[in-house]
């Protein structure tokens, strides 16, 4: 039996260096809406209005919100499957927020995603081997068969499969199994930064935690490996990330750390998320606040003015309508865009 | 905060519903799934049991079994269901005493709510038929009651909404429409299967609450099927663990939290990262992955997955439901010993 | 229970080993009839191919002496008013119905399919433009388009082949268009874009494999509307010219002895009832075995 | 949806418009001009024209002109309501079409009704009787629906009604405001033999489209209300497996229309069908060319109506 840490190591320890691994500028994401005769514009779904983050070499970034709140928009402005309308994406210095997909293509490798759905993001007519080594094909990293199948072997090692089963197709392996063929692609260019799009929202409960556990291992396996975490499951993204950004309706309001997070709260929709949380504890949970959030999501295609969230606040005042909050710096890495707080 | 009856409370029990032995099968072309095998549990008046299990291991099915809406290869093979004095197996699916219990005195809440709205009526057309069907409502008494209820699920300007058709509502709306018809006949017992697993953080609380609140309103019991033990943490009374096709555990609510005895129980309890913990806690998962239940073979059928297991389990055929310390704490399991710390 | 490595254990546990190729035979010849619909079309491509040993006469050998005969041990299905042996035309009219069927399948199953799968995966202009002109060969029934450009062309087999092959190309389109439409929303294309893969390499190697099936579906039924309809081309005397032996124009020239000789109008309508029942069996058969949505169904 | 339906008119014109450039530019490809090949077949009977003559038919046709003006003329024809004269039977096509177009409408539009309406009765039936003798029944015979050629339906027809039986008249057809029971009687045989295709496709379609919607998750929140199973059929599941159907309507029409070229050459009667093939033994572009556009006008229409109608079965639609 081997001793375990209990806990992962910060991200200091783990980290090769402190520098920024990517630098997000106001980015914004909106879609057209064309409607009537001649599919003329007629409005905007924001999906993302104005996101600013910064992402340490080796960290982990938890994102998290409910549908619709952007999270995915940002993950794939940032993987570059959308063309964002507007801010800037520095990717390890580099400017790629509007490169060309041909000038982009040479970096994929070092952004790769995971995606949610274990069953549709892999290609049925391929088998599993194949579809790990599509990397390796598209970006030549290979000279020759051999070189070829030592990696796609490496690469199923490492993420928990027999290298046996590389000939077989996703249809017969098990959902669990089937993302760890997902995570087995997302590695094979050596990624330096991984976007997991709810990698374990679709799997049973008992196979979640398999999937968590190799994605920690994944990460204190390879130095300077960075993910962001996007989840809605706030358990989840708390136990994973180094520091959590909570999104709604298309900007982040909150970011810091998971301890603060839980301990100290400080924007309203934040507290509403925490406690919306069912804990598996039921002396806790009859002495949790709960509180239940009045009316439902705005559209983000007529956003509310100001804080997007001040109909639905109960701290809400008549400031709060006319102002857009932006983030504060509170010390103690924690952030808040709310005009109550600070 | 909340007058909801707190989990856990001790109540006086008299009992609404007992599913004995109850088994459903689906015949498909590489054998005979059990689905549900043998399951047998109770639910009180105006109390809040809850099953937990993950996908495919029949709480759906069971639930869907009592009701008597198994699809197509599903057939209910054995078991009783006993309700108000009656065995409800007894009654055919489509006999006139089946039809009146269903939507009137035990009403069910589906998952998907996206898709269990019928998307060419209207609202207010989904509401009235089980009022008039069951209360005898004429079509105006019908459509004002309705537009009560929609108010009373919080759906704003209610009136004007009863002529809108499912697309223009989204998903947390939806859910509330459910909730409303399913309590529209003031029923007995309501079955929520999964009932806000579709839906986002915020709004499934608001769900939960407002789902217990009017069914609180009609005094009557609730079945909340799930898989997340967070759930059932916070509102049930009684708590059945279902795996492959059985409930393994059972009992009260602190009972399972606290002193869970079945392996695999405590393997869900364990691999599950809990918001009020101390990040970095590595995981316990469960290893393996939940059986195919095509022909399972007579023995335990978590033993694959089983970090416990003994030379008893390998030997013998599933074991019955034991009776453990602690009110109705039952667990199906040889090794309770070792699980007992 | 605390036995957790670091290193995630290697998972030799997957599921037993699905025989796709067993289990498509099992789903495709669950039905009886579509055992039936395999040994006709197999019966019919050898009587096609070995006609010249099976046809007990010329086709076209007219022996005006002997011609309307009922049938006898000479000439199984008598004689036509041409004096031909009916039988020896019906086993070489399977030649034409194979190569009218295969043919017109065959060079509009391409086309459409290449058009569907520009027309799905560029979308925009390409696809108005393709789907507009499929909409308009659609605005024309069939037989209707084909009997149009058979008229532009002239009759002959190459001709017929030609005209129900225009005629056909927009059910391929349209059905391609709409697969790779849904492939395309499907995540692992988008993970072939977030890997770096070029657009080609998507189509060709991702969308076009999982979009093929229904593609696989239409084909086999479409072979028997073929055949359907160069038998009403040729019923109507526009498809294949005499002398040359299609069911369609035997059925329409014995119309006249319909009341006295109906086998002459009868055996040949038979035959084509009978090879285009197989297809549609088969067609039906082959949609059951490959629905994804029976596949890996408990 | 006034939008959606006025998308939907324009790209009916611009299918129309494509349609008419087919048709028109498709005939030009033949070798030898119409005038040219009218000339023809009369030196064929042994009349013998000058070549002034040929001209003056020409100029007095308009092909004279380059074929772009021709078309365009053509265009502006059907507009103001002409679709041009026949060189050979020196009637206005016009005139001609009003005829034809009457018998094959009356006859289509009687087996539409037909094979709509039994087709979606007995798909729907088959569904609800899942693996009964009925379903059987009904899968086997849309399977013999589907197979057989028009044209033996109506030998089978023939030979039992008209040839032994002698019970209904063996060819022809009267307009029913001229002769009702003359033209019931002569139109039974001709209307099943265009209805038999269409109502084996749609009973296959209904009846499949029932089993899917059978499977929805609405239909159980319908049954678990406790409703009996006519309320189920009725009201949560047939207008749901309606909307594929309908759509089968445009095709059915088709197969109709397609259908009428043969069944008018056996049963001798004269409408669109019949006059088609005649024009294109003789080479009559002009009554080719209007016809086939007649035809492809009906589709588009019908076609439009489904799309329309679309509206009022799937609400989703309506409020695009």
């Amino acid at each position: 039996m081997t001793t375990v840490p209990e806990t992962t190591p910060p991200v200091s320890e783990r980290a090769a260096s402190t520098d920024v691994l990517l630098d997000i500028d106001c980015l914004k994401m909106h879609f057209p809406i064309r409607r009537g005769l001649l599919r003329r514009k007629v409005g905007e779904v924001k999906a993302v209005d104005g996101v600013t983050l910064k992402i340490r070499r080796g960290e982990t970034l938890g994102l998290v919100g409910e549908s619709g709140c952007g999270k995915t928009t940002v993950g794939r402005c940032i993987s570059r499957l959308y063309t964002p309308t507007g801010g800037r994406i520095c990717f390890d210095g580099v400017d790629i927020t509007s490169m060309s997909e041909k000038e982009f293509r040479p970096l994929r490798r070092n952004i790769s995603v995971i995606f949610q759905d274990p069953y549709a993001s892999l290609d049925p007519r391929q088998s599993a081997g194949s579809i790990v080594g599509e990397p390796l094909k598209v970006h030549k990293l290979v000279e020759n068969k051999r070189d070829y199948n030592d990696w796609v072997e490496r690469l199923f090692v490492k993420v928990g499969l027999d290298p046996n089963l590389m000939s077989r197709f996703p249809h017969e392996f098990s959902g669990g199994q089937r993302q760890r063929i997902g995570i087995a692609r997302a590695l094979a260019g050596e990624p330096k930064l991984i976007i997991c799009d709810e990698p374990v929202s679709a799997l049973d409960v008992s196979i979640q935690a398999q999937i968590i556990n190799l994605l920690m291992d994944l990460r204190e396996g390879a130095s300077g490996l960075g993910y962001i975490f996007i989840a809605h499951d706030l358990s989840v993204v708390k136990h994973f990330s180094d520091r959590i950004a909570v999104m709604y309706l298309g900007r982040i309001v909150e970011i810091t750390t998971p301890g603060e997070l839980y301990d100290n709260p400080l924007h309203p929709y934040t507290r509403a998320l925490l406690s919306a949380v069912c804990v598996p504890d039921p002396d806790l949970e009859a002495t949790r606040e709960r509180i239940v959030l009045e009316g439902e999501v705005p559209s983000p295609v007529n956003p509310p003015s100001g804080c997007t969230f001040h109909a639905r606040c109960v701290n809400a005042i008549p400031e709060c309508s006319k102002t857009v909050p932006v983030l504060k710096d509170l010390g103690n890495d924690h952030e808040v865009a709310c005009l109550r707080v600070g | 905060m909340n007058a909801l009856p707190t989990a856990c409370e001790v109540r006086p029990a008299v009992e609404l519903l007992r599913v004995d032995n109850l088994q459903t099968e689906f015949r498909v072309e590489e054998g005979v799934v059990r689905a549900v095998n043998g399951v047998s549990y109770t639910v009180d008046e105006r109390e809040i049991v809850g099953i937990v299990g993950e996908s495919g291991c029949g709480k759906s099915v069971s639930q869907l079994s009592v009701m008597q809406l198994v699809r197509n290869p599903g057939r209910i093979v054995g078991g009783e269901v006993w309700f108000e004095g009656h065995n409800l197996l007894k009654y055919r699916a489509s006999s006139p005493q089946m039809r009146e219990i269903r939507g009137a005195k035990i009403s069910m809440i589906f998952q998907e709510p996206m898709t269990s709205l019928n998307p060419v009526l209207t609202i207010g057309r989904q509401l009235t038929e089980s009022l008039e069907l069951h209360l005898g409502m004429t079509k105006k008494e019908a459509r004002a009651r309705a537009a009560e209820l929609l108010d009373s699920v919080g759906i704003p300007s209610a009136q004007s909404r009863l002529d809108d058709y499912p697309h223009q509502f989204s998903g947390g709306m939806r859910q509330r429409v459910m909730i409303a018809i399913g309590v529209a006949c003031r029923p007995k017992m309501v079955i929520a299967d999964e009932p806000t697993t579709a839906l986002d953080c915020t709004t499934q609380a608001q769900l939960l609450e407002l789902m217990l609140s009017s069914i609180e309103g009609c005094q009557g019991a609730l079945v909340l099927v799930t898989h997340n033990l967070g759930v059932v943490a916070r509102y049930a009374h009684r708590i059945y663990i279902m795996y492959a096709g059985r409930i393994v555990e059972q009992g009260l609510c602190r009972d399972i939290f606290y002193r869970p005895r079945h392996p695999y129980t405590i393997g869900l309890l364990k691999s599950v990262p809990r918001l009020d913990e101390e990040r970095g806690r590595r995981l316990v998962p469960i290893d393996g992955t939940p059986p195919n239940l095509i022909d399972l073979p007579p023995t335990c059928a978590f033993l694959p997955r089983c970090a416990v297991a003994g030379e008893r389990c390998r030997l013998e055929p599933w074991p019955e439901l034991e009776p453990i310390d602690g009110e109705g704490h039952m667990a199906r399991c040889y090794m309770m010993e070792a699980t007992g710390e | 229970m605390n036995d957790v490595s670091t290193t995630p254990a290697v998972e030799t546990i997957a599921a037993p080993r699905v025989n796709e190729w067993k289990r498509f035979l099992r789903v495709f010849f669950q039905r009886k009839l579509v055992i039936v619909g395999v040994a006709v079309i197999l019966i019919w491509v050898l009587t096609a191919i070995f006609a010249p040993l099976i046809a007990p006469y010329d086709p076209n050998l007219q022996n005006l002496k002997e011609n309307l005969q009922p049938p006898s041990s000479e000439h199984w299905v008598g004689t036509d008013n041409m004096g031909r042996d009916v039988f020896s035309r019906l086993v070489y009219g399977t030649r034409t119905a194979l190569y009218v069927g295969f043919g017109t399948v065959i060079v509009s199953a391409i086309i459409g399919m290449i058009l569907g799968l520009l027309a799905g995966y560029l979308g925009g202009v390409v696809n108005a433009i393709i789907m507009r002109i499929m909409d308009a060969l659609m605005g024309f029934p069939m037989l209707i388009l084909a009997l149009l450009l058979a008229a532009v062309l002239g009759g002959g087999l190459q001709n017929v082949i030609i005209a129900l092959s225009i005629a056909t190309i927009p059910g391929y389109t349209r059905l391609m268009c709409a697969e790779t439409l849904s492939v395309r929303e499907n995540e692992y294309i988008m993970a072939q874009r977030a890997i770096g893969s070029k657009s080609f390499r998507t189509m060709v190697r991702h969308v076009l494999p999982n979009a093929f099936q229904p593609l696989l579906v239409l084909i086999t039924t479409m072979i028997g509307n073929v055949i359907l309809a160069e038998a009403g081309l040729s019923f109507i005397g526009i498809g294949i010219q005499p002398p040359g032996a299609a069911w369609g124009s035997m059925a329409s020239a014995g119309i006249r002895d319909l009341g006295t000789l109906p086998w002459l109008c009868f055996a040949p309508s038979l035959a084509i009832a009978v090879v285009v029942f197989a297809f549609n069996m088969v067609g039906d058969g082959l949609r059951d075995a490959l629905d994804p949505k029976l596949r890996g169904t408990l | 949806m006034t939008t959606y339906i006025i998308r939907r008119v324009l790209w009916g014109v611009v299918v129309l418009f494509i349609v008419s450039l087919i048709v028109f530019f498709s005939l030009r490809l033949i070798p030898g001009d119409p005038v040219q090949i009218w000339a023809g077949q009369q030196m064929g009977s042994g009349g013998s024209l000058s070549e002034e003559m040929l001209d003056q038919l020409r100029a007095k046709h308009g092909l004279d002109k380059p074929v772009p003006i021709q078309y365009l003329n053509w265009v502006k024809g059907i507009f103001q309501g002409d679709l041009g004269e026949s060189i050979r039977y020196k009637d206005d096509v016009g005139t001609i079409l009003k005829q034809r177009l009457p018998v094959t409408l009356v006859l289509g539009l009687v087996a539409t009704v037909l094979s709509t309406v039994l087709g979606i009765f007995f798909g729907l039936v088959a569904a609800i009787r899942r693996g009964k003798w009925i379903d059987t029944l009904v899968t086997i015979l849309s399977y013999v629906g589907l197979c057989i050629p028009v044209f033996l339906a109506a030998f089978i027809l023939m030979y039992i009604f008209a040839l032994k039986l002698r019970w209904l008249p063996f060819i022809g057809f009267e307009l029913p405001w001229n002769n009702f029971g003359k033209s019931l009687r002569q139109g039974i045989m001709p209307i099943i033999c265009l209805a038999v295709t269409p109502l084996a496709v749609t009973a296959r379609q209904m009846r499949s489209s029932v089993l899917e919607v059978n499977n929805m998750d609405y239909v159980r929140t319908a049954w678990s209300k406790g409703l009996r199973e006519r309320v189920v059929v009725t009201r949560h599941v047939l207008k749901n497996s309606l909307i594929p159907v309908i759509t089968l309507l445009g095709i059915s029409i088709g197969i109709i229309f397609g259908g009428s070229v043969i069944v008018e050459q056996v049963f001798n009667i004269p409408g669109m069908g019949r006059m088609l093939v005649d024009a294109i033994f003789q080479r009559d572009y002009v009554i080719i060319q209007g016809g086939t556009l007649v035809i492809a006008f009906m589709i588009v229409l019908v076609n439009l109506i489904v799309d329309i109608s679309y509206g009022w079965f799937d609400p989703r639609i309506r409020y695009e």
